[in-house]
């Protein structure tokens, strides 16, 4: 992939993730910005397939994409009854936020432009780290790569390496937690939605 | 034409991050800030990913990621039912108008 | 040999015990026990004279032989010294030590200094033991300049004793006392034979002939005050006898209190013994022949000296009724006349003259002169005002304060013999006229003179003796009452020739001569003599019985030889001679020196100028009252002043009640009043400011101490109160607020960051 | 019985007594009552037997030796047998150095003895209290072990405690059971004795700061203030200041006349017996502590200060007089009566710069005499106060007349006990009275011959009172019931000791004239070596 198509689909795609992500703030239907919202998401992952975050951008892709948005979908379109579809802020709301926003956006993007990020020695450009799941599973494991800087991180994938000596603390229980987790939130969540007989308003 | 760097990443979540916030303030439907927070998580993602490949985060960036993509997941099922509740209960999905806990 | 003294004493304060503590059983007994107690008392004291005049032969040398001896032979009271045992035997030891110089000193030497004979026990002991430093110092006075300086040395008196001192005018007067005591008690049981309080008054009779006796035999000046207020309060018992009368117990407290004044007196001159003497003991303080003990004189300033004497003369002036503390004899006359005529003529009045008599030689020149006036002012006015008095008790209480003013008088011109004389003889025939008037009292049931009249066929008995009285007192010839107004006179005369300054003060006994006569026998004429003035009052009278006349008779027999009887010319010592032979010699030296010898040569003159005065008196008397050739009315009418002047006691009463009483209840008031409102009120006060404080500091806790407190916690309740607003459930603000906060942090960051 | 039971014995057996009452047993007010009076007579035949006792101490020379060399005599921690000095270390840790010190002599002995005698006559004069008898009692029997505490300490802590501890009973006695101002009078009794009790607090801790090693030991105290030179610890300045502080707290007690408001109040409000104790044995503490506390330990300041302290005493005397003659309440009376009385108290001790042991023993001994002598006479005026007033229900003096021949023994025990107060001879009040006045003299002329004048007033007021109440004739109290024989066999005792002791002082003085002495010429030892001094550096 020469530089130039790299740096147009960079180009490209940051203008997907951004664009779509303004338009989810303008737009005053609901739906709409659901919409824009997949876009900008879908996006993102594409920035994490151009960073070489392939597992986590699928992940994004899988999850995000597909499984939290559609359930803001099914949310919207539960709830976009009548009056709820346009929703609007008041001008005053928008102004002050919009000035809080922009001062935060200004004040970050003058950290960024900090003089310190162009240090090459802190931030140097790794290399696309291909992760395969193996690799990332075993940094689940605690795992660690045998070189943090690989210079040719190409040769050795796919290769099932030995288990590396030294065990770090790894990801793996957190994860289970976090599955564990997710899955009661997901039960629980199955529950708040289930449908019910609305209770009676209590007068007095 | 963008030369793919830390800042421009950096920035394209900055973006995110304040869209993202925007969203949640300006959005009086439940589900709209709902987006909001999801804008803001992946704001952060995109953060972390790209501190993961510049840097020397290594895979521990996209390992948090991965956490806060299955977190987001869960967040939003749990909002959403939250807010089907709120819709159920109060018939309506207007935030300014989820007041009764106020002091 | 004192024990007998001691004994005669002390009976009558048995008998006063008995009396007190078995008075309700007893009942009418308790006068048979006070009779007889003090006829025991009478019967021993007399043995005692005998046997005190026996034992010393010079003691019964005839009158006459009354010359001036510059050698004067020791007595055998020399040792003097107060005995600190605490038992009579030591006591009695002494006095066989006592008899034994008695006999050696028996040289017939004319008038010796009396036999003493002394005892004493310790009454309050400070000092344990004799102080070991004062008794080498006083051993061997030498050392008293090695020991330290004067005022630093260890002396004083560490004991307080109470003992007896008999000589012979102690032995005098105990006889007197007693013998007229007897009389009084026998006279009373026919007296008070109808009063309802008839044992007490018997008890109180007991315990005053103790007082009296105690006072009479003392040998130190403490004891002579301890009794000198016992027989007050006995005074003031009996004159309130009748104490449901207002007037009575007015006159027992005016008779107290006046007698305290006094009292002060005598304490401020105990004081001044005290404190520039160390001692109270008459042996201590004279010298055996009668001089002040020249030892303990150096030792005290003349002033000091001088106060002490006039201090101990303001006492004799209290009790002895002295102007200008004579007011309460008269009133005195409110008790039962018993005791008019034991306590308020015979004894107890008579005690100040004793105790100047007693002190004689402790008195400096001005004391005695200020006693010379006090003495001659008295027997002047109380004489005045008794020519006017209607009551016939109150006339003869005036009768006794001039009498005393003439003893008091004469011992303040060195009349040290003619005093005592006076004293002794007065005893009597007051008594006996006291006596008289209450048998008089007794038969008519008035006081007043003016009702009575006419008396002497109804009671021929009374009307004799008292005649005997009035005629003793008057000064007649070969009454006792000549020979010692007789002395008085002479003495005066002679004082008169060598201090012709004080003349007019000598005046007065010879005018006061015949006013005494003038009121003595107006008092008899209009008593017994004329024509009946009160109807009843006259059919009412009757003659006393036997318990009551027989005691006259045999007061008007010793009224009449009480001076002995010189003009028998018998070889029995006179009264005057016995009384002399216990002369001081304080009274016969200094400015006195020769004088008695020069009275003695003026008898003559002073008899024939009593008599005359007395005689001027009789017949003013006889033709007022007896024969009315002049009318006492008219009298009145023509100097009306006068007798104003005299019918109101000359407005003692009055002065004493605007000048004294009055303020002193009205200081007394003031005070009341400032402790009341200043003290308790500067208290209440301070109480008051303290609790306005106390809110103060409440409302300071309160609001500032208390408020710093509230006003925290309210502080941060309104801080959440108006941070509940904050809390607006307005979901989107939150979002903002984060937002801005964190905007605000960095923009904080960055203004502080400093590269 | 060994001396330290029966010091404690006399110091706690009403309290427990006390705390005795508290048992159910006790549940009839008569019970609470004779209990109180056994227990009473009880520790009045132990004050006996303490005087036996110390009687017997008498060694060949004839005297009882010191209190001062049997205090030191017995080491601390174990105790000479029967020198009737107890010591025990109480609170000795941290070198506190306070102990549990009782001891006698011959002037403590005659207040304890006086106490013991008193509290019988006030608990036989208890029986017509009517309201919350049990707690009367109790409070009257604590009352007592306050007071014998007082005279029985020998440590200034444990002295301190005592007076504190007397003050309370004292509050309630009067606030609960007097009259109807009760409460004023009580507050005010309180709020004044315990304003003296904090001068003198504050003159123990300047004691027992400056003394080294420090300590409470009033004996050893004593020693201290009597040291003379550059170097003594108690410098004349503080000792000066220390004897104002203690002559304030003390006169307050006495009463001397400024500080003397309290008296009249407590006593008319304070019901019969509260009276005859206050008047007995409370007002003897203040003279107590001066002769005990204040003058040995701060002879410095009693010389600098002894005219003010006299001028203090002849007012005290011609004050309470004339208030005395104003009134119109029996028992306020009485009350004036006693701060004229316990005027003569103060002036007998203060008299001694004469320098002369001698003459000051006889202030002091005259000082100490009129204490014991007032303690008999008042309570006995108070007792016979309250007689009549049981029977008239009022106690206005122009009211009453006659009641000598209404109540003829109620009458003649009267005379007697008024008499004694008004210090005639041959009763209990004269010596006393003469025996201050005379060292007065010799003092001050001034002084003396002015106390003299007390004696006239004194006569007055009391004369006077006799003439209103006692004497006359009065129809409105006709057939009063006279005195009853429970009445008469509590005022006798009174009426015989104010006999006796007016007959033969050597009585009392026998056992109390030589401690006296010993503490005066100590006292004058000291004076003379502050005239060495002076006449040195002259």
């Amino acid at each position: 992939m020469s530089l130039l198509v790299s740096n147009v689909l960079f180009t490209c795609l940051v203008l997907l993730t951004a664009v779509p992500a303004v338009m989810v703030v303008i737009t005053q239907h609901i739906v709409r910005a659901a919409c824009w919202l997949l876009l900008s998401l879908a996006g993102a992952a594409g920035l994490f397939f151009f960073l070489g975050a392939d597992f986590v951008g699928a992940t994004q892709l899988l999850i995000y994409v597909g499984g939290t948005l559609v359930l803001v979908i099914f949310g919207v379109m539960l709830t976009a009854t009548g009056p709820f579809v346009n929703l609007r802020a008041s001008s005053g709301d928008w102004a002050m936020s919009v000035l809080v926003g922009f001062s935060l956006l200004a004040i970050v993007t003058f950290g960024i432009a900090q003089p310190t990020w162009f240090n090459p020695a802190m931030f140097e450009d790794s290399g696309p780290t291909r992760a395969s799941t193996n690799r990332i599973g075993m940094a689940f494991l605690g795992f660690p790569e045998e070189n943090p800087t690989p210079a040719h991180p190409a040769e050795k994938e796919d290769v099932l390496v030995d288990p590396p000596k030294h065990v770090g603390v790894g990801y793996l229980l957190p994860f289970e937690v976090i599955s564990v987790h997710l899955v009661l939130v997901l039960v629980g969540a199955a529950y708040l939605a289930r449908a019910k007989q609305r209770p009676k308003r209590e007068t007095a | 034409m963008l030369i793919p760097s830390l800042q421009i990443y950096l920035l394209v979540g900055a973006v995110l991050f304040t869209t993202g916030l925007l969203c949640m303030v300006t959005k009086r439907n439940a589900i709209g800030v709902l987006m909001g927070v999801e804008l803001i998580l992946t704001a952060s993602n995109i953060n972390f990913v790209a501190f993961s490949r510049y840097g020397k985060l290594g895979l521990d960036g996209q390992l948090v990621s991965l956490f806060v993509i299955v977190l987001a997941a869960g967040e939003a099922a749990i909002a959403l039912a939250i807010a089907m509740n709120f819709y159920n209960n109060f018939e309506t999905i207007d935030v300014d108008r989820a007041s009764n806990l106020k002091g | 040999m004192g024990l007998i003294w001691v004994i005669a004493t002390l009976v009558p304060l048995a008998a006063f015990v008995v009396q007190i503590l078995f008075g309700s059983v007893l009942k009418r007994a308790n006068a048979y026990i006070a009779t007889g107690a003090i006829g025991f008392s009478f019967f021993l004291s007399t043995m005692g004279m005998l046997w005190y005049a026996s034992f010393k032969p010079g003691v019964l040398s005839p009158p006459g032989h009354h010359a001036h001896h510059e050698e004067v032979v020791e007595g055998a009271g020399a040792a003097g010294h107060a005995d600190h045992s605490h038992d009579g035997e030591a006591g009695e030891a002494t006095d066989h030590g006592h008899e034994d110089a008695g006999h050696d000193s028996e040289a017939d030497h004319g008038p010796v200094n009396p036999v003493a004979f002394e005892g004493s026990i310790s009454w309050a002991t400070l000092i344990r033991g004799e102080d070991t430093l004062s008794k080498v110092l006083r051993e061997n006075p030498a050392l008293g300049d090695l020991i330290g300086p004067e005022d630093l040395r260890e002396e004083g008196p560490g004991v307080v004793s109470v003992g007896y001192r008999i000589d012979n005018i102690t032995a005098l007067m105990f006889f007197m006392v007693t013998l007229i005591a007897t009389c009084i008690h026998v006279y009373s049981m026919g007296y008070m034979d109808h009063e309802p309080r008839y044992g007490r008054f018997f008890a109180y009779l007991s315990l005053f002939c103790f007082s009296m006796l105690a006072l009479v035999v003392s040998n130190n000046f403490f004891q002579v005050f301890m009794c000198w207020e016992l027989v007050g309060l006995c005074s003031y018992f009996l004159i309130g006898f009748y104490y449901e009368k207002k007037s009575a117990s007015c006159a027992a407290n005016k008779a107290f209190i006046t007698n305290r004044i006094g009292d002060v007196g005598f304490i401020v001159g105990l004081m001044v013994l005290f404190s520039t003497f160390g001692t109270f003991s008459f042996s201590e303080i004279f010298t055996p022949e009668g001089m002040l003990n020249p030892e303990l004189a150096a030792k005290a300033d003349t002033f000091w000296l001088t106060v002490a004497g006039i201090g101990i003369f303001v006492g004799c002036v209290g009790k002895s009724a002295q102007f200008p503390l004579h007011v309460w004899l008269p009133d005195a006359m409110e008790g039962p006349t018993p005791v008019s005529a034991l306590i308020h003529a015979a004894t107890m009045v008579a005690a100040g003259v004793y105790l100047i008599a007693r002190s004689f030689p402790l008195f400096t020149p001005e004391a005695l002169l200020v006693i010379t006036y006090i003495g001659g002012i008295t027997l002047f006015v109380a004489a005045t005002i008794a020519i006017v008095a209607t009551d016939i008790k109150k006339a003869l209480a005036y009768s006794t304060v001039s009498q005393l003013g003439y003893m008091v008088m004469v011992l303040g011109i060195g009349g040290w013999i003619a005093g005592l004389m006076h004293l002794i003889t007065h005893a009597f025939f007051k008594a006996l006229l006291f006596l008289c008037s209450g048998s008089v009292i007794h038969g008519t049931g008035t006081q007043e003179m003016p009702q009575m009249g006419g008396l002497y066929k109804k009671m021929p008995k009374t009307a004799l003796t008292m005649l005997v009285g009035v005629l003793c007192i008057s000064g007649f010839p070969l009454t006792s009452g000549f020979y010692s107004k007789d002395a008085i006179i002479a003495q005066v005369l002679a004082y008169g020739e060598s201090n012709p300054e004080h003349t007019f003060i000598l005046l007065l006994p010879g005018i006061s001569a015949g006013i005494t006569a003038f009121y003595m026998f107006r008092l008899w004429f209009m008593t017994f003599v004329g024509t009946p003035r009160d109807k009843h009052v006259h059919d009412h009278a009757h003659e006393s019985g036997d318990l009551m006349t027989v005691p006259l008779v045999i007061l008007a027999c010793c009224a009449f030889l009480a001076a002995g009887v010189p003009w028998l010319g018998l070889p029995i010592p006179s009264l005057e001679s016995f009384i002399g032979f216990g002369q001081p010699a304080a009274a016969d030296s200094g400015q006195f020196a020769g004088l008695t010898a020069r009275a003695h040569e003026l008898h003559g003159v002073a008899s024939v100028v009593a008599s005359g005065c007395a005689l001027l008196g009789t017949v003013l008397a006889v033709a007022i009252y007896w024969k009315g050739y002049l009318s006492p009315s008219e009298a009145q009418r023509q100097f009306p002043r006068v007798y104003d002047l005299l019918i109101n006691k000359w407005y003692f009463d009055e002065i004493y009640r605007y000048l004294a009483v009055r303020p002193a209840m009205a200081f007394g008031r003031m005070v009341a009043w400032f402790d009341k409102n200043v003290i308790d009120g500067a208290l209440d006060g301070s109480a008051d400011l303290t609790v306005r404080g106390s809110n103060f500091e409440g409302r300071f806790d309160l609001g500032i101490v208390d408020g710093m407190v509230n006003w925290i916690g309210s502080t941060f309740f309104e801080t959440g109160v108006s941070l509940k607003r904050v809390q607006t459930g307005w979901l989107r603000g939150y979002v903002v607020t984060i937002a801005l906060g964190a905007v605000a942090l960095v923009a904080l960051g960055a203004f502080l960051y400093t590269p | 019985m060994i001396d330290t039971v029966l010091l404690t014995l006399i110091l706690f057996l009403p309290a427990l007594g006390a705390a005795m009452l508290a048992l159910p047993f006790f549940d009839s007010d008569e019970k609470s009552k004779h209990w109180m009076l056994i227990n009473t007579i009880a520790t009045f035949g132990l004050t006996l037997l303490l005087l036996g006792d110390f009687l017997e101490l008498t060694n060949e020379q004839g005297f009882v030796p010191p209190l001062s060399e049997r205090a030191l005599a017995t080491a601390d921690g174990q105790n000479a047998p029967n020198d009737l000095v107890v010591r025990v270390p109480w609170i000795s840790s941290s070198a506190f150095n306070i102990e549990y010190y009782l001891g006698v002599d011959g002037i403590s002995l005659s207040l304890i003895v006086l106490t013991g005698l008193i509290s019988v006559l006030g608990a036989a004069a208890s029986f017509s209290v009517k309201k919350f008898t049990r707690g009367y009692c109790i409070l009257f029997l604590l009352l007592e072990t306050g007071m014998m505490g007082v005279f029985l300490s020998l440590d200034f802590f444990l002295f301190y405690i005592f007076w504190e501890v007397m003050l309370l009973p004292m509050y309630f006695l009067i606030g609960i059971w007097g009259g109807p101002r009760r409460e004023y009078a009580a507050i005010k009794f309180f709020l004044y004795t315990l304003f003296g009790g904090v001068l003198m607090l504050i003159a123990m801790l300047g004691f027992y700061f400056n003394s080294d090693p420090n300590t409470f030991d009033i004996i050893r105290l004593q020693q201290i203030g009597q040291t003379t030179g550059p170097d003594a610890p108690f410098s004349p300045f503080f000792q000066r200041v220390m004897f104002v502080l203690l002559f304030i707290g003390f006169a307050i007690k006495l009463p001397a006349v400024p500080f003397h408001t309290w008296l009249p109040d407590a006593h008319v409000e304070a019901p019969t017996p509260i009276s005859m104790i206050l008047a007995g044995v409370l007002l003897k503490m203040g003279g107590y502590g001066l002769i005990r506390i204040a003058y040995p330990i701060c002879p410095d300041g009693a010389y600098f200060f002894a005219v003010p302290v006299a001028v203090i005493g002849v007012v005290s005397i011609i004050y309470g007089a004339f208030a005395a003659m104003a009134q119109q309440d029996f028992k306020k009376l009485v009350a004036y009566s006693s701060v004229s009385h316990m005027g003569y108290v103060t002036l007998g001790i203060a008299v001694l710069p004469i320098l002369s042991p001698v003459y000051y023993t006889w202030g002091m001994a005259g000082a100490m005499f009129q204490m014991i002598a007032h303690g008999i006479s008042s309570a006995g005026m108070f007792f016979l106060v309250g007689v009549i007033y049981e029977r008239a229900h009022h106690r206005d003096l122009n009211r009453f007349g006659g009641l000598m021949n209404i109540m003829p023994v109620y009458g003649a025990l009267s005379i007697v006990i008024f008499f004694a107060g008004m210090g005639l001879p041959g009763l209990c009040g004269f010596p006393g009275e003469i025996f201050t006045v005379l060292a007065g003299f010799k003092f001050g002329a001034a002084f003396g011959i002015i106390a003299a004048f007390g004696v006239i007033l004194t006569a007055g007021y009391i004369l006077w009172t006799v003439q209103r109440v006692y004497l006359g004739s009065n129809k409105q109290y006709e057939g009063t019931p006279d005195i009853t024989t429970w009445e008469t066999l509590t005022v006798l005792p009174l009426v015989f000791l104010s006999i006796l002791l007016g007959v033969y002082p050597d009585l009392l003085l026998g056992w109390m004239a030589p401690d006296v002495e010993v503490l005066v010429r100590d006292l004058t030892d000291y004076g003379r070596s502050l005239t060495d001094v002076v006449t040195a550096a002259k």
